[in-house]
């Protein structure tokens, strides 16, 4: 029996409502394996790779780079080599005249976040992935001046065989924000808290930057709690950290102030776009934000210095450290501070690697926790 | 109709565009009496007037306040040639002045009567020239104890009927007391109240506060009165007639066990330390001396003194004459003078 | 957490939190609470659209009706902010300025200067404007930029429910006298609003969308029509950058500028008369500061000189529509 | 009835309103040698207006004014070396020169502004009273205007406001005969601006604005009235400007002696003086040192304000928003 699959345009997060179609990987003709990318698809400005989640051969090329296309358009179609092509044209003529793109509503009606308190602090999170008998959690925590949707590229296809959490953390995203919180125990505490409030006795953490401290911090203060630690340029592994980008990042009350500050973080500084800008001053512009930020920056890195080395914390979990070759924020000679774990130092890459380098991250982080 | 007499009668209607403005308005709750319900009250009183056969009145000019109202409503032409009511000729600087120069005009152009609108004030200013003149006094607000509250038509009625001599003299019209009162040379007289004060300054004027009187004389004091008088009027009533008067010596109602409730103005009833008081006969001069504060006639602050000044007040039974309406009405009714029949000559 | 509401509840979330914060705050007007001294409910109608319900039960004594006096309670308004309150005061429909702009454009907005930078008036005039409710002539009009002509005054436009609540909230928390006009037609345009208070900084201009081909700068209701002209246009290949300057006064003229210096094409588009205009405003000022950059003469889409009709069929023609737009955006995309 | 003035409150009295004279007098004097810029309208002859009122308030309560203020920032506590300065258009100025004689403010002492619009400070003062009444202190608010802004619907409009609020406001019609050049009997529809009182439900006062005892007492009370919660009073003030209109104003429409007159029988100063030299409560003794120290003062201030800077180029562009 011979099947032919269609590729469509993913839906990456929660308000991915169309993407722009950058180049094809694979050319018609081409044999396709499971996991191998396709097609780079481009939205919000941060690209990724459509990966085949079948075998077979790459027979169309339906859409055409610089296309802009709602989530769920036909991109191409991948069949074996048998399928006739009146069968694979008859597929694509049937599917342009169904296809209806999503409206705004639809969109809408994913995956929604949920809230939950924890001592006096609401918490915003979004669990995808069903809860699987035997398979341990992964809870994916942010950085300072982050949220959930700093996993937007990870978040979705780490969640295949695994129930996923990302949480906002206090102060962060849609969380509460001043909660006078100025040390990684301090949310430690909270992601403890969340963990009990959500039922989850034992995870893989995931964290990113300070989330990478936080998972540190976590596993000191509850080792039974944590499966193991995936760390993404982390926080909690060393001194230096770039003070200049933490203090800019706190004051910056306009899109021109912040925009060099957000350039640090990626190797690409076209990826800072107004919009993504715009995004951040709405967060800064909550109440409460610039005194969380303001307390937690001083608690943690005050004068440019980490005040907290946590390596020792991890007592023996399987550790992955993650880091980018080139990032501003927190140096990569930091990703050696674990003895034993395995360590990814991802050339050409800046601090915002898990979402410029997703795909190799998703890797990463899927083989190491299994 | 009655009373032909060989000259034609005068009446001289005064209304004062200034009463009913003081500082009682804020201190207590006298009423604010508009100046448009007084030109209707002489337009009212013209017609009374005229009923009973007054063909010359003559009015008081003001500022427009009150005059031009009355022009208006009698669609007077200002040709003072023309029949109706004239406005005396005369300067008008809208002070107390204008009364006093009215009153006079009036006086000597022959009026037989004066409707005079206005408090106690206006009627005392009207008292010192009007001589033998009597008054049809009609007040203009909450806040008086010498004229009366009543209608104006009724009040030209009876004036005019007073006026004409229709009815006589000792039937339509009363003798009233008179309060004099010198001060370190000054004189002046009161009609009802003559209150020593130990407030410092003439100031606003109007007395309101209790704890300032020190002493009170009255011509009359009914029991249910209005203003300063009402205190003396619940110690014992003096009536208008009555040969007497009172004398009441007050005291911070603390200091007294002697106490009386009164209404001392509208919308204020207030508690008063009697010290003592004493009936005040004709003509027997009080003095008081060694004190400073001001003396306050019909309400009014006027004079102040010093601890040097020589007070003297007496009761003069020679004070102002009055239309009785009641009495010089009841008196038309009994002969008759306002009825005729279908025929009768005008 | 941000969940959509109606411009409206905006509004009214961002007088509930401020007034929750600060108990200087007030709301004063006709009717915002409507029913005082009748024998009814107290608060029957919390403005004449409603826009204010619930404030006068959650905010006792601070939700005033006031007499149909314009002149009294807006420069009661202004008084009171001279005096510590921060009062917003609803002006209901700013056609109604006529009968109370002596207080607002020589009292409020010249203390400042007049005494020599002594005093502080930091009021809130809240009003509706903009055509398209058959309200006609003296309930339609759309005068911002007589306001934003005034020193001493700043203007605000917000155009969608998250810029009308953040920038209510700096309204009210603002140190100067602030003019802040509704489209009556957005009040019931659902968008995403933090539940959380926010503000939106005054002269930050929206870059509402992107693009390279043509600048379009509108205000109010009509970023929403430019929002209509550009997809359309995005249809035939011409990218619209969209800019919303959100605030008049100030006017974030960087913005603007970078834009044309880029497109090298304007449109601006502004439901108020074409004279002495925000169109005319920003067109001059491109002209004076980016004429080299200009790739096609500015084109103004505006209201012509007339006073608002009343028929409908009259205020259609009247209202600039998203086809006169895209008809301008060709013109000067097809200028050679 | 108001306790009876102090020695030291008489003294102050004196002190106010002949400071107000002298700085008037003066302000004309150099006026008409062209030193002085723009406009000026002098308080002259109406100094028991302003003093009998503004010495019932404290720092707190508020006054609006109206473009012949100066009488009542003097009285309100504004410092006259700073108001003259201002007259000249110098930087030391009250308002730092921005202002000028029309618009002298100082809201620290409580002075809400003189005011160029005729009828502006009514709507004003409501505010500042309202803002007092929900903040529970027990200050009130000073409504002065003229006969002219008596028929101006801003104070309609106040009146009404005040009373539907109950607010602490005394509105003070300070009656000088003339809106300009107009005469009041004329452009005022009815003989007392008092009587317009019941039409907005408040007491209607008048009294003898050239008496500063009388005005001192009938403000008093009201302003205890407003303290104490029973809403607004309008407190009529008959009196009468010395100058015309603004300086240069001949004043041909008035006649002939009339000031002349005024001057001669009923000053506000001079019967002040009479009145408690003659009763021993002040010497003559008392009254020339005032006079000795006030002129002194008003010297001063003249040639502190002619020597002083003229506002700077940067000067034009500061001060029209807090923050912009």
């Amino acid at each position: 029996m011979s099947a032919i699959f269609t590729v469509t345009m993913p839906k990456w997060g929660l308000s991915m409502q169309e993407g722009k179609v950058n180049l094809w990987l694979k050319e018609v003709g081409d044999t396709i394996n499971p996991g191998e990318e396709i097609i780079e698809v481009e939205s919000e400005k941060i690209s990724g790779a459509v990966e085949a989640a079948t075998s077979g051969v790459l027979r169309r090329q339906v859409a055409q780079p610089d296309e802009v296309l709602p989530v769920g358009a036909l991109l191409g179609v991948i069949a074996d080599a048998d399928v006739s092509d009146e069968l694979i044209d008859d597929l694509v003529t049937r599917f342009q005249a169904e296809f209806v793109p999503p409206t705004e509503d639809e969109a809408d009606a994913g995956p929604q976040t949920q809230t939950v308190q924890v001592g006096g602090v609401q918490l915003r999170y979004l669990k995808l992935g069903a809860d699987a008998a035997g398979a341990v959690p992964l809870l994916l925590i942010h950085g300072f001046g982050g949220d959930l949707n700093n996993w937007l590229f990870n978040h979705e296809p780490l969640s295949a065989s695994r129930a996923v959490y990302a949480l906002d953390l206090p102060g962060h995203g849609s969380s509460t924000k001043d909660t006078g919180i100025a040390s990684l125990d301090a949310l430690a505490e909270v992601v403890v808290g969340f963990m009990d409030a959500v039922g989850i006795e034992c995870a893989h953490l995931a964290g990113h930057s300070m989330g990478g401290g936080v998972c540190l911090a976590v596993t000191r203060r509850a080792p039974q709690k944590v499966k193991s630690l995936s760390l993404i340029a982390s926080a909690g592994l060393g001194a230096e950290i770039n003070g200049g980008y933490i203090d800019g990042f706190v004051a910056a009350a306009s899109r021109n102030a912040f925009k060099p500050v957000l350039q640090q973080l990626y190797s690409d500084a076209d990826l800072v776009t107004r919009s993504m800008i715009d995004d951040m001053l709405k967060y800064k512009r909550l109440e409460g934000v610039e005194a969380a930020l303001t307390k937690l920056s001083a608690g943690l890195f005050a004068g440019g210095v980490q005040s907290e080395q946590l390596a020792s914390a991890v007592s023996g979990k399987p550790v992955l450290v993650i880091w980018g070759e080139h990032d501003r924020i927190i140096p990569a000679s930091h990703a050696s501070a674990i003895p034993g774990a395995t360590v990814k130092v991802l050339p050409g890459q800046g601090h915002m690697v898990q979402l410029e380098a997703a795909s190799e991250v998703n890797k990463l982080i899927e083989s190491f926790i299994g | 109709m009655p009373a032909k007499s060989s000259r034609p009668t005068v009446v001289g209607i005064i209304a004062n565009p200034a009463s009913g403005r003081d500082i009682r308005r804020l201190t207590s709750r006298a009423s604010v009496f508009p100046n448009a319900e007084k030109a209707s009250m002489i337009v009212r009183a013209i017609a009374g007037l005229e009923a009973a056969g007054v063909r010359d009145v003559l009015v008081m000019p003001d500022n427009g306040s009150i005059s031009g109202i009355v022009f208006r409503a009698l669609g007077l032409s200002g040709d003072q040639t023309a029949a109706g009511p004239r406005f005396v000729d005369m300067p008008v600087d809208g002070s107390a002045a204008d009364t006093l120069r009215a009153t006079e005009h009036m006086c000597e152009a022959g009026a037989t009567a004066l409707i005079v609108l206005g408090g106690d004030g206006t009627h005392r200013a009207v008292a010192a020239r009007c001589g033998k003149v009597p008054l049809l006094a009609l007040s203009t607000g909450t806040n008086n104890a010498f004229p009366e509250m009543r209608e104006a038509t009724v009040a030209g009625l009876a004036a005019g009927l007073v006026a004409s001599g229709a009815v006589p003299p000792a039937a339509g019209v009363r003798q009233n007391k008179l309060l004099r009162v010198s001060c370190d040379g000054r004189d002046d007289i009161a009609l009802v109240d003559v209150c020593v004060t130990a407030h410092p300054y003439v100031g606003s004027r109007a007395v309101w506060d209790c704890a300032q009187v020190e002493d009170l004389f009255v011509t009359f004091a009914g029991a249910d009165g209005i203003g300063l008088s009402a205190i003396a009027g619940q110690l014992e009533p003096v009536s208008r007639a009555a040969l007497h008067g009172l004398h009441v010596r007050c005291a911070l109602p603390a200091q007294t066990p002697r106490r009386v409730l009164a209404a001392i103005a509208p919308g204020l009833v207030a508690e008063v330390g009697v010290r003592d008081y004493s009936r005040l006969m004709p003509h027997v001069r009080t003095v008081l001396t060694g004190r400073s504060g001001t003396i306050a006639l019909d309400g009014e602050r006027e004079i102040e003194f010093d601890a040097a000044s020589h007070i003297e007040v007496r009761l003069d039974p020679h004070g102002p004459l009055t239309i009785d309406v009641a009495a010089t009405l009841t008196y038309a009714a009994q002969h008759r003078l306002l009825r005729g029949y279908i025929g009768d000559a005008a | 957490m941000a969940r959509k509401i109606t411009y409206q509840q905006a509004i009214n979330e961002a007088l509930d939190q401020e007034m929750s914060r600060d108990p200087s705050v007030i709301v004063m007007g006709e009717d915002v609470a409507g029913g005082a001294g009748a024998p009814g409910d107290d608060d029957a109608w919390g403005g004449v659209l409603g826009v204010t319900k619930g404030l006068y039960a959650k905010h006792p004594g601070r939700v005033l009706d006031t007499p149909i006096s314009e002149s009294g309670y807006v420069g009661a308004a202004v008084g009171a902010a001279c005096n510590g309150l921060r009062p917003v005061a609803e002006l209901m429909f700013i056609d109604f300025m006529g009968v109370c702009f002596d207080q607002i454009f020589n009292q409020a907005a010249k203390f400042r200067y007049m005494f020599g930078g002594k005093a502080k008036t930091p009021v809130v005039i809240r009003a509706m404007y903009g055509a398209g409710f058959r309200a006609a002539a003296q309930h339609s009009q759309c005068l911002y930029n007589i306001f934003t002509h005034i020193p001493g005054l700043k203007v605000v436009i917000p155009s969608n429910p998250y810029d009308a609540k953040g920038l209510l909230i700096q309204s009210i928390r603002d140190n100067d006298p602030v003019i802040f006009l509704e489209h009556k037609a957005l009040y019931t345009m659902e968008g995403d609003v933090p539940e959380e208070s926010y503000v939106v900084p005054f002269g930050e201009a929206a870059v509402v969308q992107e693009g390279d081909d043509v600048t379009i700068v509108a205000m109010g209701r009509m970023v929403n029509y430019a929002k209509d002209a550009a997809a359309s246009l995005r249809k035939r290949g011409i990218q619209c950058e969209i800019i919303d300057p959100r605030t008049t006064s100030p006017l974030d003229t960087d913005t603007i500028l970078e834009s044309v210096e880029r497109t090298g094409r304007l449109v601006v588009v502004d439901e108020s008369h074409p004279r002495c205009s925000m169109a005319s405003d920003i067109s001059g000022f491109i002209a004076q500061e980016a004429f080299g950059a200009l790739k096609a003469p500015i084109q103004m889409v505006t209201a012509p000189h007339v006073p608002v009709p009343f028929a409908a069929s009259l205020e259609e023609l009247y209202i600039p529509s998203p086809a006169r737009i895209e008809e301008a955006v060709m013109k000067v995309k097809e200028y050679r | 009835m108001s306790s009876p003035l102090t020695r030291e409150g008489l003294l102050q009295a004196y002190r106010t309103m002949r400071t107000i004279r002298d700085f008037e007098e003066r302000v004309h004097v150099d006026f008409a040698t062209g030193e002085i810029p723009g406009f000026v309208h002098l308080y002259a002859g109406e100094e028991a207006s302003a003093t009998g009122i503004c010495m019932h308030l404290n720092r707190d309560d508020y006054i609006a004014s109206t473009h012949r203020g100066h009488g009542h920032c003097i009285a309100k506590g504004v410092d006259p070396v700073g108001m003259m300065a201002e007259i000249w258009g110098k930087r030391t100025g009250t308002c730092k020169g921005k202002g000028g004689s029309m618009h002298i403010a100082d809201l620290e002492v409580g002075m809400l502004g003189a005011n160029g619009i005729v009828g502006g400070g009514g709507p004003l003062i409501c505010g500042t009273a309202l803002a007092s009444k929900l903040r529970g202190t027990n200050n009130v608010g000073i409504c002065f205007f003229g006969d002219g802004a008596s028929n101006q619907g801003t104070i309609f409009e106040a009146m009404n406001l005040a009373t539907v609020w109950k607010l602490p406001v005394i509105f003070v019609a300070e009656n000088n005969g003339y809106a300009e050049a107009t005469s009041s009997n004329f452009s005022v529809a009815v003989e007392n601006i008092a009587d317009r009182a019941g039409a907005f439900g408040m007491p209607g006062v008048i009294v003898d604005g050239f008496d500063f005892f009388a005005v001192h007492e009938a403000a008093g009370e009201a302003i205890r009235r407003a303290r104490e919660g029973h809403g607004p009073t309008l407190l009529e003030v008959k009196l009468s400007r010395y100058y015309g209109h603004f300086e240069g104003d001949q004043q041909t429409y008035r006649a002939p002696g009339e000031v002349q007159k005024l001057r001669d029988t009923k000053d506000c100063l001079m019967q002040f003086a009479k009145r408690v030299t003659s009763r021993g409560e002040l010497s003559m003794a008392d009254i020339e040192a005032i006079d000795r120290e006030v002129k002194t003062m008003i010297d001063d201030s003249v040639v502190q304000a002619k020597a002083a800077p003229l506002p700077l180029p940067e000067d034009l562009m500061t001060d029209v928003y807090v923050s912009y």
